[in-house]
């Protein structure tokens, strides 16, 4: 299956891989798989793929994490420090905090994103009492778009992220977080993003 | 007159000679059957709820229901006019049907015809259907809502209790749940409710001689067993000695404290404690025949000479209870709910008798209580202040 | 066909009448009549009615 | 670089796939669809706020646009913050516990409290959290080692009261630690009813119409009801305005003498265009005994009034004449020298204030401050001896600066509250009243002397209180580190409690040195009613929800529920009600009390509408009663007259408070005062003109019009700022042995030589958990002294302080205000 896998569907994976980083804490059970090696074969293929840095900088996160005694609470507070306080001493995960000169929640970003899956008939799940703007969402329509092979309106999409996301990612080198773990991935995602934008996006091989 | 007479005589009592048994039977138990039917369709037509608001003076009523649960619910059972208002058995039905002729004339009459008038009347006309219901034990509501099939379980905790004790008293469901379908009239009394539970056991009261009694309610004084002359006021929850009965009147002796700067009309429970017990005319109060002196004493707190004092009145039978805890508990409750709304409530013992005046004072604007409501709260706690109380604060 | 007996048809006429005019009548007024009676009585004596 | 553009062909697809939670997104479902539906609709509703009613548009389930109710003709700016307030930045958005907390509990390092990291948590995880320490602390201490935080100016909303359902929750559970008194009023309520016999500073007042009718004299002394009257303790309707408004013409037209006493030109003397006697700050005392000794001296007093409705003035004489043990008369002269007035303008206002009818209006900056029982005492001896009191247009009054009193009361009911009590009969699980011997109830104040003195026995209005060091606080819309003085004390203070809970919406710096934080939504999220006036009683008004509680955010009512479900006692919490079904009780109960009167529609009706309006009461004269008759009408006082002379405090033997009203040197004071050599500028941290206390200080439109460099301003003279180098605009640093912050310096020549404020209020910023940490956005309370007023009241004493300020040199550091907790140590 993975040598059949087209391309579409890998972007569709890797911005899903992404979002799920974005949206919540790694459990217990998803921490222990990334420190079982689970995410080693991607790493090593981003890796090879020119983005070294940013790898190193997760692994030698990853690494810190195996001596530590508590390292699921030691990353989850890293997750918060990093994204959920707010727009002063962190990198609050919203397209709208980053326009306009005195940024709120809500902005007219958070009104686009929502009228833009209403209109693709999607939802979004309760549980994720989140602004429809949320770095994690945007991610999640961009591998829904790649699935559903609407190449244009992925373009059109991460064209109107890297407006908002250079400034997300420098703040999110100066957190408060203790590991590099999330200023490398965020780094990760500015750049893979950059990549796909500056390339035509591959058709669909199907 | 007289062919009318025969007339009839000969319909009813002259047999028919010509048209056989059966078919007259026949006919006349058809008539019977559509007369029947007829006679139903009336009742049913009358009772529905287009009838009912046929007269624009019903118009606001039906508009009241539409607001509450008994017109529109999550199970679609709809109570309409005559569910509640006429009575479902017979004879009552009849006799109720027969009481509308009265509404008939007061429509033709134009008695209740404005909103404005309605209002007037609303009181009246709910009295009238609160009087039904009590007599008849909510008969109407428990057609559908039985206390039999009611699953107390499934009902709010406040409610339960309540209704569980109802049910075994088979109580009828209007004494609580009154203007469930129309507005409550607007009754007459804004004293606090809790009064006249106090009231009707002081109604009963017989009272010993000598004994001490509080009195529940802010009453008159007289001079005189007549109680035709006034003497003053005697406070709420001030404590007397009955010293005689006669007819509706009762003797009392009020031995209290005053002070001996102003007319001294001001009497105190206590020494050097702003408790009031009773307010007196000036007259009577100046009047040293009445008035007995016994002890004069300055108070350490002010520098005021105080002057224990006692006096022989009248009251009115029947406005007095044995014990002043039952007058305590609707202090302690009021004070808790109405003085709790901004902040928490200091602890009674937390000031002392004098303090609380000028603390209660400076907050009662804040709650609702009405004037006799707050002279019981004030002399709840400053009868349970720290001057009263052993235990630190 | 035998001829219509005239006293035949008068006392066809007296039957309807009796049925279909004065039984109803005669229903409604003695109903009526009852009505009354009971909110007398219950002004009087009987008081509201009971459960 | 192809390699790097090739990426994605090289990626293999299950490596990904199982690193991937399930997707975010659904097709719309119903449940999906349902929250976007129930925004959707485009509305206008209406609600109520401090700042006034208000009614809001609702477009696309976002507040977008917000405007005074039609009835508020007065209605403040500060309502524009409210859209601000819901989508702040600052908002707490999940439940959060500090990790050195999670980690360790209760024994974790306190002092990374305010500077350590947080973990989002579940509802579930947090409030069990919250739970498991009420029992810890009830079994293993007990009810003195409970602290909860007396609530203030909460959000407004009869129901969802955030204190009465703290109070309600945790007393369910077990007793606790209890406090007295307030941050505001502290002295004032506990010295006045000695002397009037009633609080006076939260009573209604003197109808304003009948001081514009027959006031000839009218004296603000300290205070400022143009700027105060803004806000209101329920849903403000700003009515008071429109007197004020009158009365300004009156000024103008000369028909009445408006006098301002207060060391700065204030909003309201500006408004006014009224007289301006200036003082020197905290004296006065001084200047009421010059006023007082120039009317008894010049037999301008009225000796009948003393005679017949006062106690004690003999007492007070020897005092005011020098003829007593210091020898020293408090004439105009001596006055002079304390005041800085000129003694000829002493004895010329004492006569101005003699010659007809003349009302004094305090304002209560004046009882912040050591000592700070003595101006309202002797502001009522100096009415006494005017002989007004009672007089319609004449004698004292403590709050016509407040919640729009003077404004006759309607007399209507006002909806009551959630119950802040156990209902009837219930006993909490706990009932352990073993308070070991410490104190049940603290004056509030003291609260951090208990946890840095522990056992400490104090003073406390004729008590002595023993001080509990207690291990566990819980604040609940209630911002502990806005109010309390001397922050730098207070971190010390903080470091000994074992467990601090915060129930708030914003990130407050109570929060931030919280270890369990839990996001309530603010008013605008949730049902409610509220009384529209708190004094005048014009309304009630519906609170209707704007939008669904932010984020993991829940109303106060849904978040103690959920605490006392862990205990069994949910369903007795809440009575088996939901937020409605309350509301329509609430709404209903006053209904009826109110039926005689002022009928009222039924609750739907009235919800659909939004309000209901009650005529208007009619003009009131306090302390008319008690002139008609002192005997029947006697005043709350032990002995029912004015006391000039308390013999009950006397009796207390307080050095800092004896038996009449004496002026008192202060600890510290500017002027010539002690300690003015070193720090010779008072600082006064009065109410802020665009804010409640600290609410809305998080608000960036209104910030931007008021701050200075992102920093709150430090209000100077032109004087002092030339004399340091400082020009309007420059930050500045403001220290003295307590603290330092940075401000930005707003110059103004309404402000006197030696005179600065820093308003109260501002959010606390410092710039890490050290003790002395440089505070970057302006608080004062980092400057104020945390002492009591006095051995009786033991009130806050904020504006009992002295600082210098100079030009900062250097880079600022960046405002940690507004913002979560962060970490600001390298590490």
């Amino acid at each position: 299956m993975t040598e059949t896998a087209s391309s579409t569907d890998q972007r569709a994976a890797l911005y899903a891989w992404f979002a799920t980083l974005y949206a919540r804490e790694l459990s217990t059970k998803q921490l222990q798989a990334w420190l079982d090696g689970a995410a080693e074969p991607l790493l090593s293929t981003l890796e090879e793929a020119g983005f070294a840095t940013e790898i190193q900088d997760m692994r030698r996160a990853l690494d810190s994490l195996r001596v530590s005694s508590a390292a699921q609470l030691d990353l989850a507070a890293d997750f918060t420090s990093s994204f959920l306080l707010d727009l002063h001493s962190c990198a609050a995960p919203y397209a709208s905090c980053y326009q306009g000169d005195s940024p709120q929640l809500f902005g007219p970003a958070e009104k686009a994103m929502r009228h833009q899956l209403n209109a693709l008939g999607l939802g979004v799940d309760s549980q994720f009492a989140e602004a429809a703007d949320h770095l994690a969402l945007q991610l999640e329509l961009l591998s829904w778009l790649a699935t559903a092979r609407r190449e244009s309106e992925e373009a059109t999409h991460i064209a109107s992220m890297l407006q908002w996301l250079p400034r997300f990612v420098s703040k999110a080198q100066h957190t408060p977080a203790q590991l590099p773990f999330y200023p490398a991935l965020s780094r990760l995602l500015l750049q893979v993003l950059q990549e796909l934008a500056a390339e035509e996006l591959p058709h669909a091989d199907v | 007159m007289k062919k009318l007479w025969h007339a009839l005589v000969s319909l009813f009592c002259r047999p028919a000679a010509k048209i056989g048994l059966g078919i007259l039977v026949t006919v006349g138990f058809i008539a019977g059957v559509l007369s029947w039917q007829g006679f139903t369709s009336v009742m049913g037509v009358t009772n529905s709820e287009e009838f009912c608001v046929g007269c624009h003076t019903m118009q606001a009523n039906l508009h009241e229901l539409k607001d509450t649960v008994h017109w529109s619910n999550r199970s679609g059972v709809r109570a309409k006019c005559a569910d509640c208002h006429v009575p479902h058995d017979f004879t009552d039905k009849m006799a109720r049907k027969m009481k509308a002729s009265v509404e008939v004339w007061s429509h033709i009459t134009g008695e209740i015809s404005t909103p404005e008038k309605f209002e007037e009347n609303r009181l009246r006309l709910a009295q009238n259907e609160w009087a039904r219901f009590r007599a008849n034990g909510s008969k109407e509501c428990r057609s559908c809502h039985d206390y039999k099939s009611m699953d107390f379980e499934k009902m709010r905790e406040t409610s339960r209790e309540a209704m569980r004790g109802a049910a075994q008293r088979n109580q009828s469901c209007l004494d609580c749940h009154k203007g469930i379908a129309h507005h409550k009239p607007a009754t007459g009394n804004s004293r606090n409710p809790a009064f006249d539970g106090l009231m009707q056991a002081a109604s009963s009261v017989s009272a010993k001689e000598g004994a001490v009694y509080y009195n529940v309610f802010p009453r008159t004084l007289y001079l005189d067993e007549a109680l035709s002359q006034t003497a003053g006021k005697l406070e709420i929850a001030a404590a007397v000695k009955v010293l005689q009965e006669k007819g509706d009147a009762q003797q009392v002796e009020i031995s209290a404290w005053r002070k001996s700067k102003g007319f001294g009309r001001v009497w105190y429970g206590h020494f050097g404690k702003n408790i009031t017990q009773a307010t007196l005319e000036k007259n009577v109060a100046q009047d040293a025949q009445r008035i007995k002196v016994t002890e004069s004493r300055e108070d350490p707190n002010t520098g005021l000479v105080w002057q224990k004092t006692s006096g022989v009145f009248w009251i009115k039978k029947g406005e007095v209870v044995e014990k002043i805890d039952p007058l305590w508990s609707v202090a302690r409750d009021s004070y808790k709910s109405s003085c709790s709304v901004c902040h928490k409530q200091p602890d009674e013992a937390h000031f002392d008798a004098n303090t609380w005046p000028g603390l209660f004072g400076g907050m009662v604007g804040f709650t609702s209580m009405d004037k006799d409501t707050q002279a019981l709260v004030l002399k709840y706690l400053q009868s349970n202040s720290s001057d009263f109380k052993q235990a630190g604060h | 066909m035998p001829r219509k007996n005239p006293m035949c048809m008068a006392e066809w006429k007296k039957l309807l009448v009796l049925s279909f005019v004065l039984l109803p009548i005669l229903l409604v007024g003695v109903v009526a009549l009852y009505g009354f009676a009971v909110w007398g009585l219950q002004l009087l004596f009987l008081g509201p009615p009971g459960p | 670089m192809h390699s790097r553009r090739e990426f994605l062909k090289c990626l293999s697809l299950t490596s990904v796939a199982a690193l991937v939670s399930p997707s975010l997104l659904l097709p719309r479902t119903s449940e999906a669809q349902a929250s976007s539906t129930a925004q959707g609709t485009d509305a206008w509703r209406i609600s109520g706020s401090h700042w006034g009613a208000i009614r809001a548009r609702v477009a696309g389930g976002k507040i977008v646009e917000v405007k005074p109710f039609e009835y508020d003709k007065y209605p403040t700016e500060m309502i524009q913050g409210i859209i601000g307030l819901v989508y702040s930045s600052s908002r707490i958005r999940y439940p959060m516990v500090r990790l050195d907390w999670l980690k360790k509990r209760h024994l974790s390092d306190t002092s990374q409290r305010g500077d350590n990291r947080f973990v989002r948590v579940t509802w579930d995880q947090a409030l069990d959290m919250f739970y498991e320490e009420l029992e810890r602390v009830q079994r293993d201490h007990g009810p003195w080692a409970m602290h909860t935080g007396l609530v203030g100016w909460r959000q407004t909303g009869q129901f969802h009261s955030c204190g009465n359902h703290m109070l309600r929750a945790v007393n369910m559970h077990g007793h606790t630690l209890s406090t007295a008194g307030d941050y505001s009023t502290g002295a004032g309520q506990v010295i006045l009813p000695y002397v009037l016999g009633s609080t006076e500073v939260y009573s209604q007042g003197t109808s304003w119409e009948i001081i514009l009718k027959e006031t000839q004299t009218l004296v603000f002394w300290g205070s400022d009801p143009i700027k105060n009257l803004q806000v209101g303790w329920n849903c403000e309707t700003h009515e008071a305005y429109a007197y004020l408004e009158q009365l300004k013409h009156k000024v103008a037209k000369k028909e009445i003498r408006v006098i301002s006493i207060d060391p700065v030109s204030s909003k309201t003397q500006n408004y006014l265009n009224c007289e301006k006697q200036y003082v020197n700050p905290l004296t006065d005392v001084a200047l009421m005994l010059g006023l007082a000794h120039t009317l008894y001296s010049e037999k301008l007093h009225d000796q009948k009034f003393l005679d017949n409705y006062t106690l004690g003035f003999e007492k007070f004489l020897p005092y005011l004449l020098g003829t007593g043990a210091d020898k020293t008369p408090k004439s105009a002269e001596w006055a002079a020298r304390i005041t800085g007035i000129d003694a000829k303008r002493i004895k010329e206002l004492a006569r101005l204030l003699a010659k007809g009818r003349t009302q004094l209006i305090f304002g209560w900056a004046m009882q912040r401050q050591q000592h700070g029982e003595q101006p309202f005492w002797m502001g009522a001896v100096l009415a006494a001896m005017l002989g007004q009191i009672g007089l319609p247009g004449g004698g004292i009054s403590y709050a016509h600066h407040y919640s729009s009193i003077g404004v006759p009361s309607s007399g209507a009911a006002m909806p009551g509250a959630f119950p802040l009590n156990l209902d009837p009969g219930k006993k909490p699980k706990y009932q352990s009243v073993d308070y070991r011997g410490y104190s049940q109830t603290i004056p509030c104040a003291r609260a951090i002397d208990a946890l840095l003195e522990p056992g400490k026995v104090i003073d406390y209005n004729g008590q002595k209180v023993k001080l509990p060091p207690y291990k566990m606080a819980i604040y609940c819309g209630c911002n502990q580190w806005h109010r309390q003085q001397d922050k730098n004390r207070m971190k010390q203070a903080f470091r000994q409690l074992e467990t601090v809970v915060a129930v708030d919406f914003t990130w407050t710096a109570t929060c931030r040195f919280a270890d369990i934080v839990l996001p309530a939504c603010t008013q605008f999220e949730r049902n409610d009613i509220d009384a529209y006036g708190s004094y005048s009683g014009r309304g009630v008004i519906a609170m209707q929800k704007l939008v669904d509680p932010l984020f993991n955010s829940k109303t106060d009512f849904e978040i103690f529920k959920g605490l006392t479900r862990r205990f069994g006692r949910d369903k007795e919490y809440s009575r088996g009600m939901d937020e409605m079904q309350w509301l329509e009780f609430l709404y209903e109960n006053c209904r009826k009390e109110n039926s005689k009167k002022f009928p009222m529609p039924p609750f739907r009706e009235f919800w659909k509408k939004g309000y209901v309006l009650f005529p208007a009461g009619k003009p009131w004269v306090r302390h008319a009663d008690f002139r008609a008759d002192a005997e029947l009408n006697a005043l709350g006082t032990p002995s029912g007259f004015i006391e000039i002379f308390s013999r009950k405090i006397a009796n207390f033997n307080y050095p800092d408070c004896p038996g009449h009203p004496v002026w008192m040197e202060k600890s510290e004071r500017s002027h010539g005062g002690p300690k003015s050599q070193r720090y010779p500028l008072w600082l006064q941290s009065a109410h802020p003109d665009k804010r409640l206390h600290s609410q809305l200080c998080d608000s960036e439109i209104l910030r931007a019009s008021y701050a200075i460099q992102g920093r709150e301003p430090l209000f100077m003279s032109p004087q002092d700022a030339r004399q340091r180098g400082i020009r309007h605009g420059d930050l500045v640093r403001v220290f003295n042995d307590r603290g330092q912050v940075i401000a930005g310096a707003h110059v103004s020549a309404d402000y006197p030589p030696g005179v600065v404020r820093l308003q109260e209020g501002a959010w606390y910023a410092p710039t890490g958990p050290k003790v002395g940490a440089l505070d970057t956005y302006g608080d004062p309370n980092v400057l104020t002294q945390d002492i009591g007023s006095s051995r009786l009241a033991q009130a806050v004493s904020p504006n009992t302080c002295v600082v210098q300020v100079e030009k900062f040199r250097g880079t600022a550091p960046a405002v940690t205000a507004f913002g979560g907790p962060q970490e600001v140590l390298p590490r």
